[in-house]
C-alpha cells in the first residue's frame, strides 16, 4: 500500500471540491458536479482497492506523510493509519458519499447554490476521510472539526431561512461543547502518553491505566477514566448522544442529501468510530465504559419516543438516527466494538436509503415535509416505496436484512454483558426495538398507504429522475446484504488488531462460539423477544395509523402531559436556550456593563481621571492668573529659602 | 573719605529706589530710576569697576530708561485704576521687605563680611585698566557666552520689532516683488484714437 | 549569508525614510499611494530576507549590528533578531503592506500623512522587535505610540479624542514602570544591553519589583484583564488601518516584551507570581469571551475577541513553571512557549483579516452596528466566503492558523493543571459562540434592509488583500512547522534561562 | 574704607525695596518692570562688590552679561507691553488673567 495511493484517496475529493467551489462559476454547473463526482468516485474506487489490500492481502499501513509541527521532543505529524476498521469506514464513507453526490444532481437541480453544494459535500468527503484515516489525535481532531465545519455550512446551506441559520449555529456550538471535552481528552493523552500518535499512545495505555490524578482536592481519579470520559464527551457531541443530541433534529433544516450523508450515515458516526479506534484506551476503564453504556442506553430509548410524535418526515428519521446512534454507543459500552461498528455500517446504508427516499418523497410533494399531508404514495412512486420498505425493515431489524444482524448482535452483547448499567441498557435496547418499529412504520404507513391527503394541484406526484432513484436502488442492495458479513466482522477477526477487547469484557466471544452462520442466526433471532417486539410495533402502527386513525388523537388528548413532554423534547431545547444561551448572554452583559464599564472603566480608569480632575480643580484656584500672585509666591518662596539657610 | 562718599551715594540710592516704588506717576518713577542708576554707577566706581559703571550709565540711562520713558509717554495709560490698593498692600510689602532685609543683614552683616574678615584689597595702580582686564577675560575665557549674549541681543531686537510691528499700515517693501516686477505690471499701453473731434451730435448724446 | 550587509537596519530605516519622503512630498500628492506601496512592498521583500538568511540552529542573536549611539551613557544602536522577533518582524512588514493597500481608495483626505504615519510606524515597530539595547527599545517602544495616536486621532471615528487619550495614557502609565525597571537594571548590570540583563543575578525582592514593573508595562499592551478597556475604545474609533496595526502588531509587543524581559530577566519572580498571570489570563479567556458575546458593535466584538486570544499568549508563557514542576513528559514547556508565539503570529493575521473585513463593510455602510446588517452574503457572496472563513479561523478551526496556537497552549495547559486547560478550552465554545453568532446576524439570513440590498461585492483590491491573508492563515494552519522551526533554538534557550534560578 | 558687608547690605536693602515695590505697585506693570531692573541692579552690586573684594574680575564679566540680558529683557518686556496695550487697551495687571487655571 503506497503513500501515493492514500494521498490520492484523500485529495481526489478535495480537488473536486476546489474545482466546484472556487471555480464553480467559471466551469459551470455540469462540470462542477462532474469534477466533484469524479473526485469521490476515484476515492471510492481506490478505497475499495485499499479494502481489498487490507482484507485479502492482509496489509496494513501506518506512516507519516509530513511533520506538522515539532515542539521539543514532541512531534506532531500528519499521517495515515490503514487497517480493517479504517478501510471499512473509507468504503462506507466514499460509497454513501458517491450515492449522495449522484442523488444531488437530481435533488438540487433547481437550486442556485448547485456548485456550492457539490463543493461542500466533496469537502465533507475529504474531511471525513482525513478523520478516519488519521494515525494521530491531532489529525483526528482536524477531521473532526472539519466535518463539523462542513456540517455547519450545509445545515445553513439555505442561508436565507432563519431556522436554517439558527440550526447551523446551534449544531456548531453543541458540537463545540463536545469538542471542548475532546480536546481536553487529547491534552490528557499527550500529558500521560507523551505522544499523540495512536500506536505510541496505545502502547502506553497499560501504564496510564495505573495512574491517578487529583481533580478536586482529596479525591483521586483514574487518569484513564478521566481521559476516556473526556474523549467520549467529544463523541457525544458529534454522535449526538444525550444531552448533546439537541442539534441533530434541527440539522434537518439542511438539504436532504446532506441529512443522509452527514447527519445519518457518516459524520454522526464519527464518535462511534473514534471510540472504537480508542478501544485500547477504553478497555482499561470500566467507569468510562459504564458511562458510555448509560448515555447510549438513554439515547437509544428516549430519543426513539420522540420519533413517535414528530410529523416532519425528516425529523422522524432524525430521531430514529439518534436512537440508532444510541444503540451503537450501547454496543461500545459493553465492549462489543465490532458490533457497534457493524451497526454503524449497516445503519449507514439503510439510513442513507431512508433519507434519500424521504428526499424523493419531498421532491414529489414539492417540498412538503409534513407526513400528515401525504399518504397513498405507493402507487405513484413504486421505486421509492419498495426501497423505503427495505430501509424500514432493515431499520426495525427484520430478519434477513442488514439491520437485523447488527442490531441483534448488539442486543445479545448487552444481554451478555456484566458491566454496571448493562441491565438498564438491555431494557432500553429491547424496548427500543418496539419503539423503532412503531415510529418507522407509522411514518411508512402515513406516507405510502392510506388516504391521499395531499393537494396535487392537478399534477399527480411521480417518481423523480433516474439520478434520484438509482442511488436508492444502489443503497438498497447493501441494506439487504451487508448483514451477511456478520460472521467475519462481528464474530470473526476481520478487524484484527484495530479493536482491542479485554477478555473479561469480551461479550461477543461467547456468542462467537455458538455462532454457526448467518442463517442459523436468523432462525435464532426469529425466536427471540426483539423480533416479536418489532412485529408488535409494526402491527401497532398498522392498527393505529391505518385502521383506527382516531385512536392516536384520543391518546394525545388523554395523555396530554406525555405528549407535551415529548413535544418539548423533554425540555432540553428550552433549558439550553434559557440557561446556557440566555445565561451566557446575561452573564456577559453583566460582566460588560458592570465589570468593564462600571468598575474598570468607570471606577478605575475614568475614576482616576475624575480624581485627578477634582484635585486639579482645587489646585487650579492657586493659579489665579494674576502676575502679582505669582510674584508673591516667588517672594514667599525666596523668604522661606532664606530662612532655611539662615536657621 | 571713601566712606563718606559711599554712604552719601548709598543714601541717595536708597532714596531714589524708595521713590521709584512709591511715586504714583510712572514718568517720575522712571526719572528716579535714572537717579538710582547714576548713584549706583558711582558706587561701582568706588569699587573700581569703572567700565561697568560707565556701561551702566550709557546702556541703562542712555538706552533702557529712555525706552521706558518712551513707552510710558507713548501709551495713553489711565493711571487711576493702577493706583488702587496702593496703601492696602503697603503694610504687607513693608513687612515682607523688612523680613528679607533683616534676614539678609543677619547673614551679610559685618559679622561675616566685615573688614576684619574680608579685608579691603589694595587699590590698583594708576595705569591699571579695568576695561582691558574685562576685555581680556571676555574675549578669551568667556568668548562663547559673549557670542551667545550677542545672539540674545539680536533675538531681542528682532523680537521686539516683530512684536510691535503693525503689518497692516506699515509701508514695508517687498524686495522680491520689486525685483520681479515686469513691464506689463506697471505700464499699460492703451490704444486710443488720436483725439477724435467731437461732433455736436455725439456731444449731445454724451 | 548577509553577514556584512546591514539588512536589519535597512528594514528598520527604509520605511521610516520612505515615510518621511511621502510626507515631504506633500499632501494629496498623486504619488503618495504608489510610493507608499513601493516602500512597504520593498520592506516586506527585504524582511523575507531575514527568513531566508536565518539560521535555525542557533539561539544567538543574528543580523546583529552594534554602533555607539550615546557613547557617554553607553547607549548603543544595538539590533539583532532571534527566533522570537523574526516572525514578528515579517508579520509587521506584511501587515503594513496590507494597510497601505487597505487605505488605497478609502482614505481621501491627507493621504500622504496617513501613509507616512503607517510607514514610520512600521519602521518603529520593527525596531522595537529587533532592539537589543534597553534604551533603544524604550525609545522605539514609546515613539511607536505617536503615529498610532495620530492615526486614531485624525482619521478616527466621532469619539476619537476620548479613545486616543485613553489609549495613550494607559500605555504611558505602563511604560513609566518599564523605564524605571530598565534604568535600575542598567544600575545593577552596568550596561544597557538586554542580553547583559539576562545574565545579571538578582535577589528575590529585586526580581519581584522588576517583574511587576514589566508586567504592568506589557500587560497594558497585550492587554490583559483588567487593564484592557482601552482596546475596545481604541479599535472602535480607529480607522481600519489603525485597527489592523493595533491588533496585529501593537498587542504583540506586549507578549514579546514578556518573552524578552520578564521571563529571562526575572525567572524566579515569574515563577513565584505565575499564579497571578495565569489567573488573569484565564479570566481574560472566560470573562472576555462572555463579554464579547453581547457586543453589538462589530469592532468591539473583535476587539474583545482579541483580548481573549491574547489571554492564550500570556497563559502559554506562564504555565511553563507549572509544567516544569509536573515534568511528566518534558515537551510541554516548549509546546507552551511555542504555542504562545504561534498564537501571537496567527492572531496577527486573523485579527488583521477580521478588521479588514469589518472595514470592507464599514466603507460601504458606514456603520458598525451588528443590527444594521443582515443577509450581507446575498449581495456580497465572495466577501461572505472570506468572512465565514476568517470567522472560523477566529473560532480556532483546525486547518487555520487560529487552531494551532490554541491547540498547543491547551495541550500544554493540561500538563500544568487540569483546570487551566479546562478553563482555557472554554474558548472553543465561547470563541465559536461570539464569532459565529456575529456571522449569523451579519452575513446570513434574508436581506434586511435597502442598504444591504445595494451592497456591491468586494473589488479586486479588497480581494487581493483578503485572499493573501486567507492563504497565509490556511498555510500556517496546515503546516505550521516552518513557523515553529525558527523558534526552537530560541525557545530552548529561553527555557534553560528560566529554569536556572538567578538568586 | 568700605567694607564688603556695607556693599552687601546696600544690595540687600535695594533688593528689599524692590520687593516691596512689587507688592505695593501690583497693578502697574511698568513699575513692576522697573522694580525688576532695580532688583537686577542690587544683584549686580553684589557681584561687583564680591569681585572687588576677592580680586576676581570674573564677577564683573557676569555683571556684563546680566546687563546684556537685562537690556534684552527690558526691550522685549516693553514690546510685549506695547502689544498688550494695543490689544487690551489696558496694562492693569489685575485684568491680565488669561493664565487663570
Amino acid at each position: 500500500m503506497s503513500q501515493t495511493l492514500l494521498i490520492s484517496i484523500v485529495l481526489a475529493p478535495l480537488i473536486g471540491s476546489i474545482i466546484a467551489g472556487l471555480f464553480g462559476k467559471k466551469v459551470g454547473r455540469v462540470w462542477s458536479h462532474r469534477a466533484a463526482i469524479a473526485g469521490v468516485a476515484i476515492a471510492f474506487a481506490l478505497s475499495a482497492w485499499v479494502l481489498k489490500l487490507v482484507v485479502v492481502d492482509g496489509q496494513t499501513y501506518n506512516a507519516q506523510v509530513y511533520q506538522w509541527l515539532q515542539a521539543g521532543s514532541l512531534s506532531l505529524e500528519v499521517g495515515f493509519l490503514i487497517d480493517a476498521l479504517t478501510a471499512m469506514m473509507m468504503v462506507v464513507v466514499t460509497f454513501v458519499s458517491l450515492m449522495v453526490h449522484i442523488y444531488t444532481i437530481g435533488y438540487m437541480h433547481d437550486d442556485d447554490g448547485y456548485s456550492r453544494f457539490f463543493s461542500y459535500i466533496s469537502l465533507f468527503t475529504f474531511s471525513m476521510l482525513m478523520l478516519v484515516m488519521a494515525n494521530n489525535f491531532m489529525q483526528l481532531f482536524f477531521g473532526w472539526e472539519a466535518v463539523g465545519l462542513v456540517s455547519y455550512l450545509l445545515i445553513g446551506f439555505w442561508y436565507k431561512k432563519p431556522t436554517a441559520i439558527y440550526a447551523n449555529l446551534k449544531a456548531f456550538l453543541v458540537n463545540r461543547v463536545g469538542d471542548f471535552g475532546f480536546i481536553l481528552g487529547i491534552a490528557g493523552v499527550l500529558m500521560y502518553a507523551g505522544s499523540l500518535d495512536y500506536q505510541q499512545v496505545f502502547d502506553f495505555a497499560p501504564a496510564i491505566s495505573e495512574k491517578t490524578m487529583t481533580l478536586f482536592a482529596g479525591h483521586d481519579w483514574s487518569v484513564m477514566s478521566v481521559i476516556c470520559i473526556l474523549l467520549f464527551i467529544g463523541a457525544m457531541g458529534k454522535s449526538a448522544q444525550v444531552p448533546l443530541h439537541v442539534w441533530l433534529p434541527d440539522s434537518m433544516e439542511g438539504p436532504t442529501p446532506i441529512s443522509a450523508l452527514i447527519h445519518a450515515a457518516t459524520m454522526v458516526t464519527a464518535g462511534i468510530f473514534m471510540v472504537t479506534r480508542m478501544s485500547p484506551l477504553f478497555e482499561f476503564s470500566e467507569t468510562a465504559l459504564t458511562f458510555v453504556l448509560v448515555i447510549g442506553a438513554i439515547t437509544a430509548l428516549f430519543m426513539g419516543f420522540l420519533g413517535l410524535i414528530q410529523n416532519d418526515i425528516k425529523r422522524v428519521i432524525a430521531y430514529s438516527t439518534l436512537s440508532q446512534l444510541g444503540y451503537m454507543t450501547v454496543a461500545l459500552g459493553v465492549s462489543a466494538y465490532s458490533a457497534g461498528v457493524f451497526h454503524l455500517m449497516t445503519h449507514a446504508f439503510f439510513k442513507a436509503l431512508l433519507f434519500l427516499g424521504a428526499g424523493s418523497v419531498i421532491i414529489a410533494m414539492h417540498h412538503e415535509q409534513d407526513i400528515r399531508k401525504m399518504g397513498g404514495l405507493k402507487k405513484y412512486m413504486p421505486i421509492t416505496y419498495w426501497t423505503a420498505l427495505i430501509g424500514s425493515l432493515a431499520l426495525i431489524g427484520f430478519p434477513g436484512l442488514s439491520g437485523f444482524f447488527s442490531k441483534d448482535s448488539i442486543i445479545e452483547a448487552v444481554h451478555a454483558s456484566h458491566v454496571a448499567g448493562s441491565g438498564f441498557a438491555y431494557f432500553a435496547v429491547v424496548t427500543g426495538v418496539f419503539v423503532t418499529a412503531l415510529y418507522s412504520f407509522r411514518l411508512f404507513f402515513l406516507v405510502f398507504h392510506g388516504k391521499e391527503r395531499f393537494d396535487a394541484h392537478g399534477h399527480p406526484p411521480h417518481e423523480p429522475a433516474n439520478v434520484v432513484t438509482m442511488p436508492l436502488i444502489l443503497l438498497a442492495i447493501p441494506s439487504i446484504v451487508a448483514g451477511y458479513f456478520i460472521g467475519p466482522m462481528v464474530f470473526g477477526d476481520f478487524f484484527g488488531n484495530a479493536i482491542m477487547v479485554h477478555a473479561e469484557h469480551d461479550v461477543l466471544a461467547e456468542h462467537a462460539e455458538s455462532f454457526d452462520g448467518a442463517f442459523s442466526f436468523i432462525i435464532h433471532g426469529m425466536m427471540a423477544l426483539p423480533f416479536w417486539l418489532a412485529m408488535a410495533g409494526v402491527g401497532t402502527a398498522y392498527y393505529l395509523y391505518l385502521k383506527r386513525p382516531d385512536i392516536p388523537a384520543t391518546l394525545q388528548q388523554r395523555f396530554n402531559w406525555i405528549y407535551r413532554l415529548l413535544d418539548n423534547k423533554y425540555g432540553f431545547d428550552n433549558f439550553n436556550q434559557t440557561v446556557f444561551a440566555g445565561g451566557a448572554r446575561a452573564v456577559g452583559t453583566f460582566l460588560w456593563k458592570v465589570g468593564d464599564i462600571k468598575i474598570i472603566d468607570g471606577a478605575l480608569v475614568n475614576g482616576t481621571a475624575k480624581t485627578v480632575g477634582v484635585i486639579s480643580s482645587l489646585v487650579r484656584q492657586v493659579q489665579s492668573g494674576y502676575l502679582y500672585h505669582y510674584a508673591f509666591a516667588m517672594i514667599v518662596g525666596l523668604w522661606l529659602l532664606l530662612t532655611y539657610f539662615v536657621a | 573719605m571713601e566712606h563718606i562718599i559711599f554712604y552719601c551715594l548709598a543714601a541717595i540710592l536708597l532714596f531714589a529706589a524708595t521713590m521709584v516704588v512709591t511715586v504714583r506717576n510712572p514718568v517720575r518713577a522712571a526719572l528716579f530710576l535714572i537717579l538710582a542708576f547714576f548713584t549706583s554707577a558711582g558706587v561701582w566706581l568706588l569699587l573700581e569697576a569703572e567700565f561697568l559703571a560707565l556701561t551702566l550709565v550709557l546702556v541703562y540711562v542712555g538706552a533702557v530708561m529712555v525706552l521706558f520713558l518712551f513707552v510710558v509717554m507713548m501709551l495713553d495709560i489711565d493711571l487711576a485704576p493702577l493706583q488702587e490698593g496702593f496703601t492696602k498692600y503697603l503694610p504687607l510689602g513693608m513687612f515682607v521687605a523688612a523680613l528679607i532685609t533683616i534676614e539678609m543683614i543677619a547673614v551679610l552683616g559685618a559679622n561675616h563680611f566685615g573688614l576684619d574678615i574680608v579685608p579691603s584689597p589694595s587699590p590698583h595702580p594708576a595705569d591699571y585698566s579695568n576695561t582691558k582686564e574685562i576685555g581680556l577675560l571676555l574675549y578669551t575665557v568667556y568668548v562663547y557666552p559673549f557670542e551667545i549674549a550677542s545672539v540674545i541681543l539680536t533675538v531681542a531686537i528682532v523680537a521686539a520689532i516683530t512684536l510691535t510691528l503693525r503689518q497692516k499700515n506699515s509701508k514695508s517693501q517687498d524686495i522680491s516683488q520689486q525685483v520681479k516686477v515686469r513691464r506689463e505690471d506697471r505700464v499699460r499701453i492703451v490704444k486710443m484714437q488720436s483725439s477724435p473731434r467731437k461732433t455736436k451730435e455725439q456731444g449731445e448724446q454724451l | 549569508m548577509f553577514s556584512d550587509f546591514p539588512l536589519l537596519s535597512l528594514i528598520i530605516w527604509l520605511p521610516i525614510l520612505g515615510g518621511i519622503a511621502v510626507l515631504i512630498n506633500g499632501d494629496n500628492n498623486p504619488w503618495a499611494r504608489p510610493l507608499s506601496l513601493l516602500v512597504s512592498a520593498a520592506t516586506f521583500v527585504a524582511s523575507l530576507g531575514l527568513y531566508v538568511g536565518f539560521d535555525n540552529a542557533t539561539y544567538h542573536m543574528q543580523f546583529v549590528e552594534q554602533v555607539p549611539w550615546i557613547a557617554s551613557f553607553d547607549i548603543n544602536y544595538f539590533v539583532g533578531i532571534d527566533g522570537f522577533s523574526m516572525p514578528l518582524i515579517i508579520l509587521t512588514s506584511f501587515s503594513t503592506l496590507l494597510v497601505v493597500i487597505a487605505g488605497w481608495e478609502v482614505i481621501k483626505d491627507r493621504v500622504s500623512h496617513y501613509m507616512a504615519a503607517f510607514l514610520i510606524m512600521e519602521g518603529l515597530m520593527i525596531a522595537v522587535f529587533s532592539a537589543l539595547d534597553a534604551i533603544l527599545f524604550y525609545v522605539f517602544f514609546e515613539a511607536m505610540l505617536i503615529p498610532l495616536f495620530l492615526v486614531i486621532g485624525i482619521w478616527g471615528g466621532p469619539n476619537r479624542v476620548y479613545a486616543t487619550i485613553k489609549f495613550f495614557l494607559y500605555t504611558l502609565f505602563g511604560s513609566v514602570f518599564l523605564l524605571v525597571a530598565l534604568l535600575y537594571l542598567r544600575h545593577v548590570s552596568g550596561s544597557f544591553s538586554i542580553l547583559a540583563f539576562h545574565d545579571v543575578s538578582l535577589s528575590m525582592a529585586q526580581q519581584t519589583l522588576l517583574f511587576l514593573a514589566f508586567l504592568i508595562a506589557f500587560a497594558v499592551k497585550i492587554p490583559m484583564w483588567p487593564v484592557h478597556t482601552w482596546l475596545p475604545d481604541a479599535h472602535v474609533e480607529a480607522p481600519t488601518g489603525g485597527s489592523v496595526i493595533l491588533a496585529a502588531i501593537t498587542l504583540k509587543i506586549g507578549g514579546y516584551g514578556l518573552l524578552r524581559f520578564a521571563l529571562p530577566i526575572t525567572p524566579d519572580a515569574s515563577m513565584a507570581l505565575d499564579w497571578f498571570v495565569i489567573t488573569l489570563s484565564l479570566i481574560a479567556v472566560v470573562y472576555i469571551g462572555l463579554v464579547a458575546l453581547v457586543q453589538s458593535d462589530l469592532k468591539k466584538l473583535i476587539a474583545y475577541s482579541s483580548i481573549a486570544h491574547m489571554g492564550f499568549v500570556t497563559l502559554g508563557l506562564f504555565i511553563v513553571f507549572r509544567i516544569f514542576a509536573n515534568s511528566a513528559t518534558g515537551s510541554g514547556a516548549e509546546l507552551a512557549i511555542e504555542g504562545a508565539m504561534v498564537q501571537m503570529i496567527s492572531h496577527g493575521f486573523i485579527a488583521a483579516a477580521m478588521f479588514l473585513s469589518v472595514g470592507v463593510l464599514y466603507d460601504r455602510m458606514h456603520t458598525r452596528e451588528i443590527s444594521a446588517y443582515g443577509g450581507v452574503i446575498n449581495t456580497m457572496p465572495v466577501f461572505g466566503g472570506f468572512a465565514v472563513f476568517f470567522a472560523m479561523a477566529n473560532a480556532g478551526l483546525p486547518g487555520t492558523s487560529g487552531f494551532v496556537g490554541e491547540f498547543m497552549v491547551i495541550l500544554a495547559a493540561f500538563q500544568a493543571d487540569f483546570w487551566f486547560a479546562f478553563l482555557a478550552a472554554t474558548t472553543l465554545i465561547l470563541g465559536a459562540a461570539y464569532t459565529l453568532w456575529m456571522i449569523k446576524r451579519v452575513m446570513f439570513g434574508d436581506v434586511t434592509n435597502d442598504q444591504v440590498a445595494q451592497l456591491t461585492d468586494i473589488n479586486q483590491r479588497e480581494f487581493i488583500m483578503l485572499a493573501s491573508l486567507a492563504v497565509i492563515v490556511l498555510a500556517i494552519g496546515l503546516w505550521p512547522a516552518p513557523l515553529t522551526d525558527v523558534m526552537h533554538s530560541s525557545v530552548e534557550h529561553l527555557l534553560t534561562q528560566i529554569s536556572q534560578s538567578k538568586l | 574704607m568700605i567694607a564688603l558687608s556695607d556693599c552687601l547690605i546696600l544690595g540687600a536693602l535695594l533688593f528689599s525695596l524692590s520687593v516691596a515695590g512689587i507688592f505695593i505697585n501690583r497693578k502697574n506693570i511698568i513699575i513692576l518692570l522697573m522694580c525688576i531692573e532695580l532688583m537686577l541692579l542690587a544683584v549686580n552690586l553684589n557681584f561687583i562688590a564680591f569681585s572687588h573684594f576677592s580680586g576676581d574680575i570674573a564677577g564683573q564679566v557676569f555683571v556684563f552679561f546680566i546687563l546684556t540680558v537685562a537690556a534684552a529683557e527690558a526691550a522685549i518686556g516693553l514690546a510685549i507691553l506695547v502689544v498688550l496695550f494695543r490689544n487690551l487697551s489696558t496694562i492693569n495687571v489685575s485684568e491680565l488673567d488669561r493664565l487663570k487655571g
